[in-house]
C-alpha cells in the first residue's frame, strides 16, 4: 500500500508562527531529496488543538487516505493524547503518529528565527523519516478473574476480606495459626479511643466466617505461586498432619502477614530469665485482658511498675511508632486497676503521631504515672540503671518491669518473599512499589501489602492500607472485565535470543520469564510497563521496545546530525 | 557541513532525554523561555535505562559532536531502578572510549529532575560550549570510519 | 570468594608430563569416575587441533593435553553440549585457564550448565600463534614440547600468552596439574573443590604434600607477568590511543568479524553487527560520505570493534582466539585485553575468577564504584 | 458537560487526584473540584519529600497531566461547593465556579499576557516571596497551564481604570472580561472529600518575631525558597534579596501545645530543611531546637540519622515554642535553656518554624454544607478512629488526606485508596438497590 504522509503544522498563534517561518520549513521540507518519492500532505494550522483545529486534522487525515501522520506543535505531554484521540475516530491507528515539539523546545527556546526555522525543519524530516518505521499496535484483550487470595488472618486481612469478597469476588483467607485474629485479638483497649477492642475483632471474625464469599483456610500456608496479575495459580498447603494441597486461581494477592516482637532477651543490655517479673506490653495486655488483673508471679500485685520504651530501637534502625501509645496505655490500665501502684515510664523520645494522642498521654500524666526521658538503659533481672538526659546516671528497681519490644517482620517473611518473587527493604519488611505514590503495592503488579508486613504501624493504619488495597484490586479487577495490558511494551525476538537471562536480571518488574522449552526469554505484557531497559541490555537486540525500536530512535538520530 | 575548524563551527548535540524528569524539565524550560543554543536536538525515551551502548556508539560514529543522556535523579526513576542501570551502561562506553581515548568527554550523563528547567537550560549549554571548544567529532573528517 | 587450596598430590611422571596426565586421565574413565573426558585432540592431517569427547578410554593416547595452539576455545567446546542445560553424563574437561575462565563468564551468560562438569586445569606455558604453527607444524610440536618441558623457555608465544598473569590454577578450577618445574621430578595433582576432592577420594589419591614451593615459584612469575603485563598495554595503547592510532592499526579490517565468531564470550546467536537492524539505508551513508568527503567499505568497521568492546570487554579472558582468527594480523587480542584491563578496572570486576560474582552492567548499585563515579563527576565539570 | 458523576471529590491535592485517577480507572466518572487556579495542592510547593529526597514534579507532574487528559475526569478549578442535598447514590450538588476570565480552551499557556499588565502583586502562593501581575499563573509548570486575573486587583474588572493590555496581547481572543461567576448542578453517587491542610499562623507567637523580624521564616515559606521553580530558583537568599544564610536555626513544635496534638510529619520535614540547607550552603551551621523526635515507621529514623551525619547540631527544648527570638544587629539571636538548664544565647541569620499541622481554612464551611461533623480540632471526624477512618458521620461522604488529620503524602495516598475502595463498594451496593 502507498505511502501517504501528513505533516501538519500548528501556528499556536503567535507563538510559533512569529519564531518559526513556517512556509519556508515546508519549502525545505518539501525539497528534501529523500522525500522525493514519498507522498506528502503539508499544510499549516493556525491552531490544531482548537475543537475547529481538531475537526480539520480529522477531515484531512479521512480525506487525504493518509498513512502516516506528523504534526509539529507544541509539547506532546500538553497534546498527544488530544491528537491521538482524534487518530482513533479515524482509519489511521494512533501509533503511525509521531507529534513534533516545534514550540517548547524549539520556537521559545531559539530567539534567532532563521535558526529556530532550521531546526524545527529538522525535527519535522527526523519525525517524517521515523513515523515510515513506526508500525501499528493493537490493543488487546485478556481474560482475568476478580477472585483474591489473602495471606494472613490477622487485622488487616479480616478487614480486605470483608471489604472484597462479594456475588462476584471470592476470596481465599490463609492464615497459619489455628485461629483467626492475629495479634490485634490479643489488645483489649484500642488506642486512640479507650474502648474494648477484642469484641469488634471477633465480630469481624465472625462475619469472615459466615460469609459465603470468604473461604477460609486455617493453619496453612502458601506453597507455591505461579503466574501474574489477574491470572495467579496458587498452591496452598496445610500444615496439618495430612499436609495435603489446595490449588486455587485468584487475580490478585494481599499479603497482610502482620509482625512478630523482637526478644528482649536476644539484645545486649537486657539480661534477665522467664523466672523474672520482666515482661513485654503483649504479655502484659493479654495478663489484664484476660484476667481483668495485674500480678506477679507470686501471685500479688505488684507495688511498683516500670515501663520501658524503645527496646531494641537502636538495633533495628527504626522507631516502631504504636509503642510510646502501648505502653501509655498500659500505664492507664494498671493505674485504673489501682490507684497506689507506682509507675514509671523510661521513654527516649515520645512519639504520639495521631491526633488523639497528645491528648491521652496528658491525661495520663496527670493521673499520676512518672515520664523519665533517658538517654539509655541496662536492665538486670528487675533492677534498672539509666542515664538521664543531662549524663547522670540513676537507678530503678521495681516489682515489675514492662518492656515494649521493637516490631519485626513476622517469620516466614523472607520465604514469602521468595515465593511471591516480591521484595523486601533493608529493614526486612516487605518493599512498596513506590513510598509516596503507591505505598500498598509492590513492583509486582497485582500483589499487594497491608498492615504490619508493610511496617510497624498501628490497628488503624493497618485497617486503612487494608482498605487501600481494597480500592486498588477493586478498580482494576473488575468482575466480568478483561485486562488490557499497555501496548507500549517490549518484545523479544525467538530466533535472536540467545537464553542468558540479562533481561531477566534487569527488569525491575518481573516482566519477563525464561521458557525452558525454547530456550528463550519470553516478556509479559501484562506486566510490563515499557521502559526499555531489557532492550538496551540485550547485547544480541533479540528486544524490542515498541515505539522505541532501535530503527525508530536511529532514524531520528540521523537526522538530528545531518 | 561544518567540518572545517572551530570557526563558525555549528555542533551537531544530541540529547537523549528521559520523558518522565528531563524532557519534562526541557519544557519547563521552554514555556521559561529561556535560550537554549540550537546545536542541541531532543530525541525522546521513556527512560534513560533505553539507551544502550549501539545506540550511543552508532549516534557518535555517525558524526553526532556531541551526545548527552538525561534522565531522573538516582532514586527518582519512574521505572524503579532503571536509571541506576543507565548509569552502569555509561561507565562501561566511558571508558572504553577512554581506553582508545576517543573523545569520551563528547559523551556526558546529567540528572535532571522535571522542576529544573534552569538547571536543563545551564546544563544543556555548558556542554554545547564545551563541544564547541572541543570543534567537530574527527570521524566526521575521516573516510575510513 | 573462595581460596586454592594447599595441599595436593605429588604425582610421578612416566613419559613426560602430558603422558602423565594422560595416563589420570584413562584411569578416571576406567574407574568410571567419569563417562566422558574433554580433551584436545590433534586433527588426522596433524595440522590443527580439535576438541574431542572421549568415551573410550583407548583414545584418550591419541589426545594431547594442552596443545600447542588454541585452535577453537574450550569453553565454546563445552557450551556446545551444555547450553540447554546439564547433560546426563559426568564429563570432565581438560582445558587451559584462560578456557576456564572463559567458562566462568559463560556460566554467568546461562550458556554453560556446570552440574555435571568437572574443570581440569594444567599450568599454561601459553599457546603458539596460529600462523606460526600452521606454516610448519612439526616445528610447532618440536618449540612446544620444549616450552612444556622447560627445556626452552625462548620459544615465542601468542602475545597475549607472554603477559598472561592468570596462567596457573583458579578459583573456579576443581582439579589443577601444578608443573614443579625440572621435567620428571612428578606433577602435583590438587584438588580445589569439593568435586576435586571427591575424585582424588575416588581415585584413592591422598593429597597431603604441601605446595608453597610451587605457590611461590607461581606467584614470582605473575609479578613479572604483571610488569610486562604494563609495559605491553603502553604499547598497544600508543597503537589505538586516539581516532588516526586506532585507524592505523584497525583500518585495514575487512569486516569478516572472525575475531567476533572466535570469540568464546560472544555468544549471541546472530551478531548485532550482522543483523539488519545495524545496517543503515542507503541515504544514510551517502549522507556521511557527503560530510566525511567519502567513505570506506565495508562501512562501520572501526564501530564494529568499539561496539564489541562495549559487548564483551567486561567478560573478555584475554585468551588471545581472535588474534588468531584474523586474517589480516590485526593484533585484536592485544587491544581488547587492554580494553578489558581499563572496563574491568573501572568496574573493579575480575572476569573469570568467581562464578558468583555477577557480570557488572547485569546488575545495579544504589551506590556506584568509585570507577563509575567519577566518570560521571569528570563529565559534569 | 453531563453533569451527573459517579463521583464528586473536592480538593486536587495529591489525595484528591489519587483518589479521581484510581476511579476513573475503575471506569467511574468524575467530578473533581478545586478551589485554586492550579491543581496538584501542597505537595507540588515541595522541591523533594522525604525520606528519599525525591523530586515531587517528577513524582506528580505525570499524575496532573494525566488527570487534566482523561475524558472522565471533569477538573474544575477555581471551583467550590455551595450547596448539597440527597442521600448517598444520588446527592444533588451546586458548585460555584468563580471566573477565570481566561478560557481553558482558548488559552495554550504561552504567557503572552503577563508582560503587559502593569499590575504587580505579591504572588500568595509562592507565600508572598515573589510578586505576579494581576493575571498570572502561580508558578512555573502549574497545571492547567492557563493563567487567572486577579478581579480584585486587575484595574479593569475592579474598575479603577479600563485597561485592555493582557486582551490586546493574548492573539486566541482567551481572555473575557465579562466572564461571571456560575452556579453549575451536578449529581454524584458518593463525594469524597480531601480538602488538605493549612499550617498554624506562626504571627500569634510574639517571642519567636516571625512578621516581625524579616529572617524568619515558615516552613512552607522555605520550601518555596528551596524549590528550583520557586522566586529565588532554588537559591536559599534571605528577604534582603542578596545575602545567604551562614548559620540557620529550625524550631520544632510551633503550636503543638495550642493544638493540642503532635502534628506527626514536622520532625521529619525539618530534617528534610536542614539536610536542603547543608545541600547548598555545606559551611553554615544548623540548630535543630527540638522536644520528642517523632520518627514513626520503618525509613524515618534513617533520615533523622541522616540529618545528623550532615553535621547539623541537635538541641533538645522541653517547648521549643517559647524560645525566645530577637533582633541582634543584622541577624537574629535565640537564647534558650540547655539541659542542666544554664541559659545560652546563639545568633542566626535565618530561623525556620515548623508550625503545626492545622485543617484547611474552608474546612468548617464544607463541614457546614455537606452535614458533616469536624472533631474538636477541627478535622474531619470519622465514623471511628480505629476501624474506620474515612467514613464521615454522613453516609456516601467520605474523607481523605489532612483534611481527616495530620499526615505525610503516604498516609494521604493510602487513605485515597482506602477512600476509593469504600466509594467502589457503596456505589456497587447502589447500583444494585
Amino acid at each position: 500500500m502507498s505511502m501517504k504522509i501528513g505533516v501538519f503544522i500548528c501556528e499556536c498563534g503567535p507563538n510559533i508562527a512569529e519564531h518559526i517561518d513556517i512556509d519556508s520549513v515546508i519549502k525545505k521540507i518539501v525539497a528534501t531529496e529523500e522525500f522525493k518519492d514519498i507522498e506528502l500532505v503539508i499544510k499549516r494550522h493556525k491552531l490544531l488543538c482548537s475543537n475547529e483545529g481538531q475537526e480539520f486534522l480529522e477531515k484531512e487525515i479521512i480525506s487525504n487516505e493518509l498513512t502516516h501522520l506528523v504534526i509539529a506543535a507544541c509539547s506532546p505531554r500538553d497534546h498527544e493524547s488530544t491528537f491521538i484521540n482524534v487518530c482513533k475516530k479515524t482509519p489511521l491507528n494512533p501509533y503511525l503518529f509521531k507529534m513534533v515539539n516545534i514550540r517548547e523546545q524549539c520556537a521559545w527556546i531559539i530567539p534567532d528565527k532563521e535558526e529556530a526555522t532550521n531546526k524545527a525543519a529538522r525535527y519535522i524530516r527526523a519525525a517524517i523519516r521515523r513515523v515510515l518505521y513506526q508500525s501499528e499496535l493493537l490493543e488487546r484483550e485478556i481474560e482475568s478473574r476478580p477472585d483474591v487470595l489473602i495471606i494472613g488472618g490477622g487485622i488487616a486481612g479480616l478487614e480486605a476480606a470483608l471489604s472484597l469478597a462479594s456475588k462476584e469476588r471470592k476470596v481465599y483467607l490463609v492464615e497459619k495459626k489455628e485461629s483467626l485474629g492475629g495479634k490485634a485479638s490479643l489488645y483489649n483497649l484500642l488506642l486512640p479511643r479507650q474502648s474494648g477492642g477484642v469484641d469488634e475483632i471477633q465480630k469481624k471474625i465472625q462475619d469472615v466466617e459466615n460469609s459465603e464469599n470468604i473461604q477460609v483456610f486455617t493453619e496453612t500456608e502458601v506453597e507455591s505461586v505461579v503466574g501474574f496479575f489477574g491470572n495467579f495459580e496458587i498452591v496452598l498447603k496445610s500444615l496439618k498432619a495430612d499436609e495435603s494441597r489446595t490449588e486455587l486461581k485468584a487475580g490478585g494477592i494481599v499479603v497482610a502477614t502482620g509482625f512478630d516482637l523482637v526478644n528482649p532477651q536476644a539484645l545486649s543490655g537486657y539480661k534477665y530469665t522467664k523466672d523474672d517479673d520482666v515482661y513485654t506490653s503483649l504479655e502484659i495486655e493479654k495478663m489484664i485482658y484476660s484476667d481483668g488483673k495485674v500480678y506477679l508471679k507470686s501471685g500479688e500485685q505488684p507495688r511498683s511498675v516500670t515501663l520501658v520504651n524503645c527496646v531494641g530501637r537502636d538495633e533495628k534502625g527504626y522507631c516502631s511508632r504504636i509503642c510510646c501509645g502501648a505502653m501509655i496505655k498500659i500505664a492507664k490500665a494498671i493505674r485504673d486497676l489501682s490507684p497506689d501502684i507506682k509507675i514509671n515510664v523510661l521513654y527516649r523520645d515520645l512519639c504520639l503521631p495521631h491526633k488523639e494522642d497528645q491528648r491521652f498521654f496528658d491525661e495520663v500524666k496527670e493521673s499520676g504515672v512518672d515520664f523519665i526521658r533517658v538517654k539509655g538503659i541496662k536492665l538486670k533481672e528487675r533492677r534498672i540503671e539509666y542515664t538521664g538526659m543531662d549524663g547522670s546516671k540513676s537507678e530503678i528497681t521495681s516489682d515489675m518491669v514492662i518492656l515494649a519490644p521493637a516490631m519485626v517482620p513476622a517469620e516466614g517473611t523472607e520465604e514469602l518473599a521468595e515465593i511471591l518473587g516480591i521484595p523486601l527493604d533493608e529493614t526486612g519488611f516487605f518493599q512498596e512499589a513506590h513510598y509516596h505514590l503507591n505505598p500498598v503495592s509492590t513492583t509486582t503488579e497485582g500483589i499487594y501489602i497491608v498492615g504490619a508486613a508493610n511496617g510497624p504501624q498501628g490497628i488503624s493504619e493497618s485497617i486503612l492500607q487494608a482498605q487501600a488495597a481494597c480500592g486498588k484490586i477493586l478498580t482494576r479487577l473488575i468482575p466480568g472485565e478483561k485486562i488490557v495490558p499497555e501496548v507500549k511494551v517490549s518484545e523479544i525476538l525467538e530466533s535472536f535470543c540467545t537464553g542468558c537471562r540479562t533481561c531477566l536480571e534487569v527488569c525491575c518488574y518481573g516482566a519477563i520469564y525464561f521458557d525452558e522449552e525454547k530456550g528463550v526469554s519470553v516478556v509479559n505484557d501484562v506486566i510490563c510497563r515499557g521502559c526499555g531497559n531489557c532492550a538496551a541490555s540485550c547485547p544480541s537486540g533479540a528486544i524490542q521496545a515498541k515505539h522505541f525500536t532501535s530503527r525508530q530512535l536511529y532514524t531520528e538520530m540521523i537526522e538530528a546530525i545531518r | 557541513m561544518n567540518t572545517n575548524g572551530k570557526e563558525g563551527f555549528e555542533p551537531k548535540i544530541v540529547g537523549y532525554l528521559c520523558n518522565w524528569c528531563t524532557y519534562a524539565a526541557a519544557d519547563l524550560a521552554g514555556s521559561s523561555k529561556l535560550e537554549i543554543s540550537p546545536s542541541f536536538t531532543v530525541i525522546r525515551v521513556m527512560c534513560s535505562s533505553r539507551v544502550d551502548y549501539n545506540l550511543v556508539l552508532t549516534t557518535f560514529f555517525s558524526g553526532a559532536d556531541g551526545i548527552l543522556i538525561a534522565g531522573c535523579h538516582p532514586g527518582d526513576c519512574h521505572y524503579d531502578k532503571g536509571n541506576y542501570y543507565a548509569r552502569r551502561r555509561y561507565g562501561l562506553l566511558k571508558s572504553v572510549l577512554g581506553a582508545l581515548e576517543m573523545d569520551s568527554e563528547r559523551l556526558q550523563l546529567s540528572w535532571i529532575s522535571a522542576s529544573e528547567g534552569k538547571r536543563y537550560a545551564d546544563v544543556v549549554n555548558e556542554f554545547s560550549n564545551k563541544i564547541k571548544e572541543m570543534g567537530p567529532n574527527p570521524i566526521n573528517r575521516n573516510a575510513y570510519y | 570468594m573462595k581460596d586454592i587450596s594447599n595441599k595436593g598430590a605429588l604425582i610421578p611422571v612416566k613419559g613426560g608430563v602430558r603422558k602423565t596426565i594422560l595416563e589420570f586421565a584413562k584411569s578416571l574413565l576406567r574407574e568410571g569416575v567419569f563417562d566422558g573426558i574433554l580433551i584436545s585432540m590433534r586433527v588426522p592431517a596433524k595440522d590443527s587441533y580439535a576438541w574431542v569427547l572421549i568415551k573410550d578410554p583407548s583414545f584418550i593416547d591419541k589426545a594431547t593435553p594442552l596443545a600447542p595452539i588454541i585452535a577453537v576455545q574450550g569453553a565454546k567446546a563445552l557450551k556446545s553440549f551444555t547450553r540447554k542445560g546439564k547433560g546426563s553424563m559426568k564429563i570432565a574437561a581438560v582445558m587451559r585457564p584462560c578456557e576456564i575462565r572463559a567458562t566462568v563468564e559463560l556460566v554467568k551468560l546461562n550458556q554453560i550448565h556446570l552440574e555435571n562438569i568437572t574443570l581440569i586445569s594444567i599450568d599454561c606455558p601459553g599457546a603458539l600463534p596460529m600462523s606460526y604453527y600452521i606454516k610448519n607444524p612439526e616445528d610447532g610440536e618440536k618449540d612446544f614440547n620444549d616450552l612444556f618441558s622447560g627445556k626452552d623457555r625462548t620459544v615465542s608465544t601468542r602475545a597475549v600468552c607472554q603477559i598472561c598473569d592468570h596462567f596457573s590454577i583458579l578459583p573456579s578450577c576443581d582439579l589443577h596439574f601444578g608443573l614443579t618445574g625440572e621435567e620428571g621430578e612428578g606433577v602435583f595433582l590438587i584438588p580445589n573443590s569439593e568435586k576435586g576432592e571427591r575424585i582424588l577420594k575416588e581415585m584413592k589419591i591422598k593429597s597431603s604434600e604441601t605446595l608453597t614451593d610451587w605457590k611461590n615459584s607461581v606467584k614470582e612469575l605473575i609479578e613479572e607477568r604483571k610488569k610486562q603485563r604494563a609495559e605491553r598495554f603502553q604499547e598497544v595503547k600508543s597503537m589505538v590511543a586516539g581516532f588516526d592510532s586506532m585507524l592505523d592499526t584497525f583500518a585495514k579490517c575487512i569486516g569478516c568479524h572472525n575475531c567476533q565468531s572466535a570469540c568464546p564470550i560472544c555468544y549471541c546467536r546472530l551478531c548485532y553487527f550482522d543483523s539488519a537492524v545495524s545496517k543503515q539505508d542507503s541515504d544514510f551513508i551517502l549522507q556521511k560520505a557527503r560530510r566525511r568527503g567519502g567513505i570506506s567499505f565495508p562501512v562501520d568497521r572501526i564501530l564494529f570493534h568499539v561496539g564489541r568492546m562495549s559487548h564483551m570487554s567486561l567478560s573478555c579472558v584475554s585468551c588471545g582466539v581472535c588474534s588468531d582468527a584474523c586474517p589480516v594480523s590485526i593484533p585484536v587480542a592485544d587491544v581488547f585485553s587492554y580494553v578489558a584491563d581499563q572496563t574491568q578496572g573501572t568496574f573493579e570486576y575480575r572476569s573469570g575468577e568467581d562464578i558468583e560474582e555477577a557480570i557488572p552492567v547485569a546488575q545495579y548499585q544504589l551506590e556506584e564504584v568509585r570507577g563509575v563515579e567519577e566518570l560521571i563527576k569528570q563529565a559534569e565539570e | 458537560m453531563n453533569n451527573s458523576y459517579d463521583v464528586l471529590v473536592v480538593g486536587a491535592g495529591i489525595a484528591g487526584m489519587e483518589a479521581s485517577l484510581l476511579l476513573a480507572k475503575g471506569g467511574k466518572s468524575v467530578c473533581l473540584v478545586e478551589k485554586l487556579p492550579l491543581i496538584g495542592g501542597n505537595i507540588i510547593k515541595n522541591e523533594e519529600n522525604y525520606p528519599h529526597l525525591e523530586c515531587s514534579t517528577c513524582m506528580v507532574a505525570p499524575i496532573q497531566q494525566e488527570i487534566l487528559q482523561r475524558q472522565d475526569i471533569d477538573v474544575m478549578t477555581l471551583c467550590t461547593v455551595e450547596k448539597v442535598s440527597g442521600d448517598e447514590g444520588d446527592f444533588s450538588i451546586t458548585l460555584n465556579k468563580k471566573p477565570r476570565y481566561v478560557s481553558l480552551e482558548a488559552c495554550i499557556g504561552c504567557g503572552a499576557c503577563y508582560e503587559p499588565c502593569p499590575v504587580s502583586l505579591k504572588n500568595e502562593w509562592e507565600e508572598n516571596l515573589s510578586e505576579k501581575k494581576a493575571i498570572y499563573v502561580p508558578c512555573a509548570g502549574a497545571l492547567p497551564n492557563v493563567p487567572v486575573i486577579d478581579a480584585e486587583h486587575c484595574l479593569n474588572l475592579s474598575g479603577k481604570k479600563s485597561c485592555k493590555a493582557c486582551q490586546e496581547a493574548c492573539m486566541f481572543g482567551a481572555i473575557d472580561f465579562s466572564e461571571k461567576a456560575e452556579k453549575v448542578q451536578i449529581h454524584a453517587g458518593a463525594v469524597i472529600i480531601a480538602t488538605g491542610f493549612d499550617i498554624l499562623d506562626t504571627k500569634r507567637f510574639a517571642n519567636l518575631g516571625y512578621g516581625k523580624f524579616k529572617g524568619v521564616y515558615t516552613s512552607m515559606e522555605f520550601e518555596r525558597l528551596y524549590a528550583s521553580n520557586g522566586p529565588t530558583s532554588g537559591e536559599l537568599i534571605l528577604r534582603d534579596g542578596e545575602k545567604t544564610p551562614k548559620s540557620v536555626a529550625i524550631v520544632h513544635c510551633v503550636g503543638r501545645r495550642e493544638r493540642g496534638y503532635c502534628s506527626g510529619v514536622c520532625c521529619m520535614s525539618s530534617f528534610k530543611h536542614a539536610i536542603f540547607i547543608k545541600h547548598k550552603l555545606p559551611d553554615a551551621d544548623v540548630y535543630e531546637f527540638h522536644s520528642d523526635i517523632c520518627v514513626p515507621g520503618k525509613r524515618s529514623q534513617e533520615f533523622f540519622r541522616r540529618a545528623k551525619d550532615e553535621g547539623v547540631n541537635f538541641i533538645f527544648q522541653p517547648d521549643p515554642e517559647s524560645l525566645d527570638v530577637r533582633e541582634n544587629g543584622a541577624g537574629l539571636e535565640i537564647t534558650y535553656k540547655r539541659e542542666d538548664g544554664r541559659e545560652e544565647r546563639i545568633s542566626v541569620d535565618m530561623v525556620i518554624l515548623e508550625s503545626a499541622v492545622v485543617p484547611d481554612e474552608s474546612t468548617p464551611e464544607i463541614a457546614k454544607i455537606f452535614g458533616i461533623e469536624q472533631d474538636e480540632r477541627g478535622f474531619f471526624k470519622t465514623s471511628d478512629q480505629i476501624m474506620d477512618s474515612v467514613e464521615t458521620s454522613r453516609p456516601g461522604i467520605f474523607v481523605a488526606g489532612c483534611a481527616e488529620g495530620p499526615k505525610d503524602a503516604q498516609m494521604a495516598v493510602i487513605q485515597a485508596e482506602s477512600a476509593v475502595g469504600k466509594v467502589m463498594n457503596c456505589l456497587m451496593v447502589n447500583e444494585k438497590t
